[in-house]
């Protein structure tokens, strides 16, 4: 069983989409239902993934799985070649933990075309899993570009006004992205093929170890990060986003906020880094100085919105400018603080993206000016947004924080510490916009009469949103047990990239000392969470 | 003898440019039609003179006599009078400007490159023994059967084809 | 033996949670007060018996490791709590005040809509107060360092429908934002140093063991050191970063005292205090945070001077006395600015709660006759030291130890502050005589409050006038309290010289806390030298300075309550300056938050849309552009068709045939 | 003496007047008239070239093109037919009606 | 007369021709049968076509790794041509699959359309199988003459009429200048025989620089390129495409289009392969300005079929990509890309057919507004035609433009294919334009008088099955062609 566990996992909602496509037509409940239960099987599936201890011991590749796929003799091979390490199994726990969550949230949402829907939430949660699973450049990007279908109708048929704008924006904006990837990955299989070297399809771990000359590098990187960058998306391709997540209906922009965005900062991880280290070298203060300017720039650009959700869309541009410094911090600190902060801004900015969605159900506006004071009328929903707010701005002892603060600081410790002075600010103008917002919708007079007979959260999207806040506790708390299980995986990144192993510093503690510090072990030690 | 032949060559020669442009130039079709008979005429001649008289004849038989019949008769049940040109004369310029471009090119092309020399079996002197026709027939029934037989569909196709096109009901 | 540590911050934890998930059920406000109460109150016993402990143990520095945090080579940070003396004192301080607090808090708050949530906002912030005083590193303190912030962004927006009051919440947390961005680039950075030289650690056991591996006075330290000093301005509202202060008296009384007075302003001196290894090697920092506060001092007085509000001219004071502290930690004085740091607690809390108790009879006055005066303004007050005597008495002794009166608690610490600003050798008689002017002015503004306040004639609407009750005794006994600890407070650090006056009374504090101030002291030769004649005629001139402003508000507000309104008519221009605060809450307007604001909207609607938008849906209108012209190239003339592949021909064969 | 080039040249000739009538002629069968032309000038570089190579393929693909030219010429007259039927003309200006 | 016994009777290998001869003879067969049958039942006719067509099929698909030279080297059956053949043999199926009915519908119930239909695959077979110029040509003409009538067939109808005589004014002028280039290349070489002409070039290389040769080829890539409708020479296309009968332009677009990249790439590839320094830098330019122009404008287009038309020269263009990297990927790729092309444009087109009206004034983007939602699997089906025509993973018209571009980058044509995804970016944007108006708008009409008739149902369900199939598992398909290109 556990050796086709990814497979399992990856095609088990497309096998659900099909189910839910011949399941009648006009039966919302049962085919939300039935939805709910395939997403919370392969939730169920995955588990065993986030329990495996062996993740804490080993960085390299586990539950692989091999299966030749397209051969043509002499011309190409390609491989059903997928695994998960460190990395990547926080992003596939993310999803599947995600995607039940996404589609709780659409029970009152989504009425229209219900079967469409939820057909097309299956099909995207096997595009994601399997983007984040693939070890073949070639299954990659089939995944990769596959993603773009479901979403592109998921925000065209159940969007806002400005709908079709906004999917034909993502769709063709990601697709040139990618569609320059595709012949940069073509172009390196051709580098390794013509480098005499024994390879297999288009197996990252077989092009890892190509050394490509550097000059080559640095036009096969553009290609890998302009695409990624579009997705994660990066100052100053990020103008679709506020489109897409503005438009893109509740559950369709937690996906996009919490999932797809992580595709283009983990393609950084997992392909555009380690595949060409000299060229990561090259542009790293560029890469950096657009990440930072991408922390202020979104923040800023943030702070007058009108619109609460593109408030949200352009805080994102601002998250994951911090996630993408952390990853070329180039350390282990950076890295895994990037990492940690994918999940992070999953959690948070899809919670925020789900708050947004509730007000949105009930008074069908998100221009801030219209709300003010509804922690009087939902004060539940006041208690709960707060946290989420606190998360987003990365208050101590919530999730933000802790992903912010490693990144900073690995950032600090490599040679991108100016940008990491820059970048701190971020902290100053992300409580400016957040707080801001949150005041105007939710402090002050209740004087719209809309609002005056609005209902707090119901049980249903407590529940939907309670899962998201545990998490932004534990890992606010005991980010640990997701760090433990990452850092392998992160260390072998960086040698790849620099070539070196990360260096690990005892700590050495000095001869002279004026007192001994008595350091007590509580017996609370290790349960203390 | 062969001044002779040379004056004869330009002479024809003339004759074919000068009904050539007759044919584009003519504002009545008819008289366009004629000329371009006049032109397959000249045509023939230079077939002869090339030691193919069996194209010569082909070229009378089923160029002037079908082909062009057949677009005469056309003419006559459409029934169409003269008619201008072209509307834009500047189109007419570009076209003649366009035209006498590739004219020159190929003309400076045959001048630099020039065909082959090579001469295979069938010189001048063979056709004069052997006669023209055989050989094409040889040709055309040996080597050649294959084309021969896609021209047989060829024409059934273009039957079927006008026949379909043409008749008034279906 | 301190494995239970754990336990102090847990209790106001467990309080918040049950208040905050089940207070809106419970309903009842008693049980709500008291479980909030009584949850400090364990963590206060719990807290007593640990510093009773540490008190009789040899060992002086304890650190409890409860659970690790975040690891990841080098970087290894724990939930951990450090118990040593000066982290012991702050958590008796904050635990003990915030009981009596909390006690208070259930008569003030009495009635108030969201009573509940009070309650667990405030044990939230006891909560993370104490994780920021008992954390064993950096880090955990920044939770607290933060948590105290949010709660005091949740605190001043309690009454969250009044717009002043989110405002002023979200100024608070914003500011404490800018400082806390100073706090983590100083972490970072001494994260950095100190990796350099392969001590990767942010505990400040270990921090204070290896500094020296930092070069003394050097460019390092010295960044490192301001950017934490930045970090403390914004916490403590030391300049330039105090305007969120005053602004924060939106929040009900109670926070002002507890947080706003007693506790978290104080974070910052706390923190300087904690990591004084750190600061004395930096000699330029600390003439930086010795002239901040000395220029916080006088400057926050100069403001308090004009104000009307009763709680606003406390918290001009705040930040003032906060400047002391700043203007020890400054010079060196290290023990004195903790000590000066304790006697403000006890008297600013207690002149805080007072002026509750005075707003609450006022409050219930009004309301009784159905005005809508402003129960805060002291021009409606006047003559109440009949109406409300408990509240009268104590205030007035807090009064008297902020201006210094000998032998109430604030003439100690204030003085020996001063003496030290003189004498130390990080001093300097400017710093003295600054820190002199703003103990006049202190001494004058604060009688100024009270004479105001509780002398003269009524100048209460007549129909409010008999309706002004003494508050009740849960109100009354923490005033009771905190004025008792106001008076005798001092003797906890009776200068050296007066302690030897009356036969070696010794300078308990001085002891206690030698184990974390003395090593850096004698390092760095940081001490005061003077003769004791000289401290003592120093003394006297503070005394007499003390005296001196006392006597101008009684000639002023007392004997002739026409005299201000007559001074004000000759300086207006100066006046008015005064009154609105320098106009510094305009500056920055003007100087950060316009422009800020400016710059979104111009990257937002200009940048954004317009240029990078703009761009990309150039690209798609012109490809399309393109498109709609070279569409028109399909004429549907035959003609044009064969034209265009003749060309192609023509233009073909002239490049390939001719090239 | 009468070279190959000679014949060729004359042939470029017609092929190119062929081409100026197809470019400006607006009667569609004057247009085929002068494809024609073009045809006929084709033809007689093949017999030139075949004769000046003594190679009898050219003359065979003359045969052919011929045979193509009649079957092209009955299947476009056709077509010139029915679209005179609907339209009354065969003005190739008039085909307009697909365009952009 | 001795020479007449000198006569020897030609190796003709019948095995050599025998798709050719099966599918013709058939075709006439059918013709009588159709002059016998009852006026406008033509759905036996079309049956019948159909079975002709799996004869054809089963007798090419038979001699596959069996190199049948013929008819004196005129003519080869080859996995080239088997593979070229079994893609016209498929183009054709489907168009007949979806015509029945369609023909009904606009009133033309003839079964001659089925014979022309037949005879043009011939032509289509011939070409792609003949390996002299004259086989090639005659092969070329037979289909262009069907084509002809097939695009003029509607009559009555005046833009079929203009389709028709436009397509055979421009065709026939292309004519000559393909017989002009043949002509060139004859005097240079001597011979039509392909094979001959590439030894002569091996034999005398400096002949490769002769201008004369030089333009024979030009000319004679011209009239190719015509008919694979690469700019310049692209214009009739959108003109014709719109105005065929629906089906015909299916045809038009996977079929001739074939056949001409069949005989190009053998012309070229066998015969000029020696001038391929000329003729790739040539193709490149053209394969850059045929994307462009389709690509560019497709995206201001409203009528279906002429957008469609736009896209499928952009189509061209890709696939030209691939005979300009001319290695082994890139050749094979464009044999995949055809038949790739052949199933996703058809399937797209059979959809239209069922979407219009008569005279399909409604095949336009406003007219098939909301059409998804109202018959919401023909919907999904188009719109996985339109996926795949836009290159999206996982479809056949991915799989063939990563081999395409594949070819062009290991040939090392890097900016050319970076050139080529940019353009397959800019289609995706008229391609989603329909699924915008599909899925997006609210429905106008109900679409009630679609009627799932059996045959374009076979024909749409087959198309996507065949488009899915060859995006998910090339590899079976990808090594035919990789077989047909090495012979």
């Amino acid at each position: 069983m556990s050796e086709h566990l990814l497979s399992l996992m990856t095609f088990f909602p497309l096998l659900g989409m099909i189910i839910v496509l011949m399941l009648p037509k006009n039966n919302g409940g049962l085919l939300k239902g039935a939805t709910l239960v395939f997403t919370l099987i392969t939730f169920a599936i995955s588990l065993p993934l986030a329990f495996d201890p062996i993740f804490k011991t080993s960085g390299g590749m586990h539950y692989t799985e091999f299966a030749e796929w397209i051969s043509v003799a002499n011309y190409f091979q390609m491989n059903y070649s997928v695994g998960i390490d460190g990395i990547s199994l926080w992003l596939v726990m993310l999803t599947t933990f995600i995607m039940p969550i996404a589609v709780l949230s659409t029970w009152q949402a989504v009425t229209t075309n219900v079967k469409g829907y939820m057909a097309l939430m299956l099909l995207l949660e096997t595009a994601m899993l399997g983007a984040f699973i693939s070890l073949d450049l070639f299954l990659f990007y089939i995944f990769w570009e596959l993603m773009l279908i479901p979403m592109y109708f998921m925000i065209g048929i159940w969007g806002g006004a400005n709908r079709i704008y906004a999917a034909v924006k993502f769709f063709i904006y990601t697709a040139v992205g990618s569609l320059l990837m595709l012949v940069a990955i073509i172009f390196i299989y051709y580098s390794a093929v013509n480098s005499g070297m024994d390879i297999s399809g288009f197996s990252i771990m077989d092009f890892y170890n190509l050394s490509l000359d550097p000059e080559l590098q640095k036009w096969l990187f553009l290609a890998f990060a302009f695409s990624f960058a579009i997705k994660v998306p990066m100052f100053p391709v990020h103008t679709w986003l506020p489109d897409a997540h503005t438009e893109a209906p509740t559950a369709g922009s937690v996906i996009l906020a919490a999932v797809m965005l992580k595709m283009g900062t983990y393609g950084y991880v997992r392909f555009a880094m380690p595949l060409f280290p000299e060229a990561t070298q090259m542009y790293l203060p560029y890469m950096a100085a657009l990440a930072v300017i991408g922390i202020v720039y979104g923040a800023l650009v943030a702070m007058m919105q009108k619109d609460v959700k593109k408030l949200v869309a352009y805080s994102s541009v601002s998250h994951l400018g911090f996630v993408m410094l952390g990853i070329f911090a180039l350390n282990t600190i950076g890295i895994s603080g990037a990492v940690l902060q994918m999940i992070n801004h999953g959690i948070s900015t899809g919670a925020l993206f789900l708050i947004v969605g509730f007000i949105y159900e009930r008074r069908h506006t998100r221009l801030i000016s219209e709300f003010g004071g509804l922690s009087k009328q939902m004060p539940v929903f006041a208690v709960i947004f707060m946290i989420v707010t606190l998360s987003s701005i990365g208050l101590p002892a919530t999730n933000g924080f802790v992903g912010e603060f490693m990144i900073l600081l690995g950032a600090f410790q490599s040679e991108l510490r100016w940008f990491a002075v820059v970048a701190t600010s971020g902290v100053i103008l992300a409580a400016v916009y957040m707080l801001w917002m949150f005041q105007r919708v939710m402090f002050g007079k209740l004087d719209n009469p809309k609002n005056q007979v609005l209902k707090d959260l119901n049980l249903r999207e407590l529940c939907v949103i309670a899962p998201l806040l545990v998490f932004v506790f534990w890992i606010g708390v005991y980010p640990n047990t997701f760090l433990e299980k990452m850092t392998p995986a992160i260390d072998q990144m960086i040698e790849q990239v620099t070539g070196k192993a990360p260096v690990v510093i005892e700590s050495v503690v000095a001869p002279v000392q004026h007192h001994e510090p008595a350091v007590e072990e509580s017996p609370a030690h290790g349960h203390g969470h | 003898m062969e001044l002779l032949q040379l004056f004869f060559f330009y002479l024809v020669a003339f004759v074919a440019v000068v009904s050539g442009f007759c044919v584009i130039s003519c504002k009545n079709p008819i008289n366009s039609a004629i000329s371009l008979v006049m032109t397959f005429f000249c045509l023939a001649i230079f077939y002869v003179m090339l030691h193919a008289p069996f194209m010569a004849a082909v070229q009378i038989m089923v160029y002037a006599g079908a082909i062009m019949v057949l677009i005469i008769f056309v003419m006559m049940l459409l029934n169409q009078g003269s008619e201008v040109i072209a509307r834009y004369r500047h189109a007419v310029t570009g076209a003649f400007i366009a035209a006498v471009l590739m004219l020159i090119q190929v003309v400076v092309i045959l001048k630099n490159g020039g065909v082959s020399g090579m001469v295979g079996p069938n010189t001048a002197e063979v056709v004069e023994s052997v006669g023209h026709t055989e050989l094409i027939g040889q040709a055309m029934f040996t080597d050649f059967l294959l084309p021969f037989e896609i021209a047989s569909i060829l024409l059934l196709v273009a039957i079927v084809g006008a026949v379909v096109l043409a008749k008034r009901e279906v | 033996m301190y494995d239970k540590l754990w336990l102090i911050p847990l209790f106001p934890f467990l309080g918040f949670l049950i208040n905050g998930l089940l207070g809106k059920k419970i309903k009842n406000e008693k049980v709500i007060g008291a479980i909030g109460t009584l949850a400090i109150f364990s963590s206060f016993i719990v807290s007593c018996k640990y510093f009773l402990q540490l008190l009789g143990d040899s060992q002086k520095v304890h650190e409890v490791i409860v659970a690790s945090w975040m690891t990841v080579a080098p970087l290894q940070v724990d939930w951990g709590f450090l118990l040593d003396p000066l982290s012991g004192l702050m958590m008796m301080n904050v635990t003990g005040l915030s009981t009596l607090i909390h006690l208070y808090s259930i008569g003030y708050m009495h009635g108030e809509e969201g009573y509940y949530r009070f309650f667990a906002y405030l044990n939230l912030f006891t909560f993370a107060m104490l994780m920021l005083v008992m954390g064993n590193n950096a880090l955990v303190m920044f939770v607290g360092w933060e948590g105290v912030g949010l709660c005091s962004y949740l605190l001043i927006g309690y009454y969250f429908e009044k717009k002043s009051a989110s405002d002023a919440g979200k100024k608070a947390f914003v500011v404490n934002r800018v400082g806390d961005f100073g706090f983590l680039l100083g972490l970072f950075t001494l994260f950095w140093s100190l990796g350099q030289k392969g001590v990767w650690t942010i505990r400040f056991t270990e921090i204070s063991a290896n500094v020296h591996l930092l070069e003394n006075g050097g460019l390092i330290v010295t960044i490192v050191t301001l950017c934490f000093f930045l970090g403390a301005t914004g916490k403590s509202a030391q300049i330039p970063l105090y305007t969120w202060l005053p602004d924060a008296m939106e929040g009900p009384t109670p926070v002002s005292a507890l947080i706003h007075a007693a506790t978290m302003v104080t974070a910052g001196v706390y923190m300087i205090g904690r990591m004084n290894g750190l600061f004395a090697m930096a000699p330029d920092t600390m003439m930086v945070i010795a002239i901040v506060g000395g220029a916080t001092a006088l400057f926050a007085a100069t403001i308090g001077l004009a104000q009307n509000d009763i709680k606003r001219v406390l918290a001009y004071s705040t930040v003032s006395q906060l400047g002391y502290m700043f203007l020890a930690m400054g010079v060196g004085a290290f023990t004195a600015g903790i000590f000066h740091l304790l006697t403000h607690a006890f008297f600013k809390a207690c002149l805080f709660l007072g002026s509750g108790s005075v707003i609450h009879g006022m409050h219930h006055a009004f309301h009784h006759a159905h005005l809508h005066d402003d129960p805060q303004d002291m021009r409606n007050m006047g003559g109440l030291r009949k109406k409300m005597p408990i509240t009268f008495v104590t205030f007035l002794l807090s009064t008297l130890a902020i201006a210094g009166i000998p032998f109430f608690s604030g003439f100690f610490s204030k003085d020996e502050i001063l003496w030290w600003a003189f004498a130390s050798t990080r001093g300097h008689w400017a710093l003295w005589l600054v820190g002199a002017i703003a103990a006049g002015l202190t001494a004058f503004y604060m009688f100024r409050l009270v004479f105001m306040t509780f002398f003269g004639a009524q100048k209460t609407d007549a129909r409010a006038k008999d309706h002004i009750p003494e508050s009740p005794l849960v109100i009354t006994l923490p005033l009771m309290i905190l004025a008792a600890l106001a008076t005798f407070g001092g003797l906890l650090g009776v200068p050296h010289v007066l302690g030897n006056l009356v036969g070696h009374f010794p300078n308990k504090l001085e002891h206690f806390l030698a184990p974390i101030f003395e090593h850096t002291q004698h390092l760095h030769h940081i001490e005061a030298h003077g003769s004791a004649s000289t401290e003592f005629s120093f003394m006297a001139i503070s005394v007499a300075i003390a005296v001196l402003g006392i006597s101008v508000a009684w000639v002023m507000y007392c004997k002739n309550p026409q005299l201000p309104g007559k001074i004000v008519a000759k300086v207006p221009k100066l006046h008015k300056a005064i009154f609105n605060k320098w106009y510094i809450d305009e500056l920055y307007d003007a100087l950060f938050v316009n422009p800020t604001k400016r710059l979104g909207t111009l990257l937002w609607q200009v940048f954004d849309v317009r240029l990078v938008d703009g761009l990309v849906n150039g690209v798609a209108l012109v490809v399309r552009g393109t498109g709609r012209v070279l569409r028109h190239t399909q004429t549907g003339y035959t003609h044009n068709y064969a034209m265009s592949m003749v060309l192609g021909v023509v233009v073909i064969l002239a490049i390939y045939v001719f090239n | 003496m009468i070279t190959i080039t000679h014949y060729m040249v004359l042939s470029a000739i017609l092929f190119s007047m062929g081409t100026i009538g197809v470019l400006t002629r607006k009667n569609a069968i004057v247009v085929f008239m002068c494809v024609e032309l073009m045809l006929n000038a084709v033809n007689l570089t093949f017999i030139a070239l075949s004769s000046h190579l003594g190679n009898m393929d050219g003359q065979i693909f003359v045969f052919f093109i011929m045979t193509v030219a009649a079957a092209e010429a009955a299947v476009g007259l056709a077509l010139m037919i029915a679209f005179f039927r609907n339209r009354e003309s065969i003005d190739v200006e008039e085909f307009s009606l697909l365009k952009w | 007369m001795e020479n007449l016994v000198q006569i020897a009777i030609p190796n003709i290998n019948l095995a050599s021709v025998m798709p050719s001869v099966v599918l013709a003879c058939c075709a006439m067969v059918l013709l009588l049968v159709n002059a016998f049958s009852k006026r406008g039942a033509t759905a036996h006719v079309a049956g019948l076509s159909l079975l002709a067509l799996l004869a054809t099929g089963v007798v090419a698909v038979g001699g596959w790794n069996q190199t049948q030279p013929g008819f004196s080297g005129h003519v080869v059956l080859d996995n080239f041509s088997i593979f070229f053949t079994v893609v016209f043999l498929i183009a054709a199926a489907l168009t007949i699959l979806m015509s029945d009915s369609y023909l009904k519908r606009e009133g033309y119930p003839v079964g001659e359309y089925y014979t022309l239909l037949l005879f043009s695959t011939v032509g289509a077979m011939l070409m792609a199988s003949g390996t002299d110029l004259m086989t090639i040509f005659l092969g070329l003409e037979v289909l262009s003459v069907s084509l002809y009538v097939l695009a003029g067939f509607f009559r009555g109808q005046r833009q079929s009429n203009e389709a028709g005589l436009k397509y055979f004014l421009l065709g026939a002028f292309s004519t000559g200048f393909l017989l002009y280039g043949m002509a060139l290349i004859y005097g240079v070489t001597g011979t039509t025989n392909l094979v001959d002409i590439s030894q002569f070039f091996q034999a005398f290389p400096s002949a490769l620089t002769n201008p004369v040769a030089v333009a024979g080829m030009l000319l004679m890539g011209t009239g190719f390129l015509f008919k694979i409708a690469i700019a310049p020479f692209h214009m009739w296309t959108p003109d014709v495409y719109q105005g065929s009968p629906t089906p015909i332009t299916a045809f038009m677009s996977a079929g001739p289009k074939a056949a001409a990249f069949a005989a190009f790439m053998r012309v070229f590839m066998v015969s000029l392969v020696g001038m391929q320094g000329t003729w790739t830098s040539l193709l490149w330019i053209l394969a850059v300005l045929t994307m462009i122009a389709g690509n560019f404008i497709a995206l201001n287009q409203t009528n279906l079929k002429r957008m469609l038309a736009y896209s499928s020269i952009a189509h061209a263009g890709y696939a030209l990509v691939g005979m300009v990297a001319a290695n082994e990927i890139g050749t094979a790729g464009v044999l995949y890309y055809m038949l790739a092309y052949a199933f996703m444009n058809i399937g797209a087109f059979a959809v239209l057919v069922l979407i219009g009206k008569q005279g399909e004034e409604n095949l336009t983007l406003q007219g098939v507004a909301g059409f998804g939602y109202k018959r919401p699997l023909l919907g999904v089906l188009l719109s996985i035609c339109l996926f795949s025509l836009m290159g999206i993973p996982p479809s056949a018209g991915f799989s063939g433009k990563f081999y395409i571009f594949a070819g062009a980058l290991n040939a090392g044509y890097v900016w050319l294919a970076v050139l080529g995804v940019l353009n397959s970016a800019v289609s995706l944007y008229y391609y989603l334009r329909v699924m915008v108006f599909m899925y997006f708008k609210n429905p106008e009409e109900d679409f009630s008088w679609i009627q799932l008739k059996p045959g374009a149902t076979i024909c749409i369900v087959l198309s996507v099955i065949a488009v899915l199939y060859m995006g998910l598992l090339p590899s079976g398909i990808m090594s035919l062609a990789r077989q047909a290109i090495l012979g």
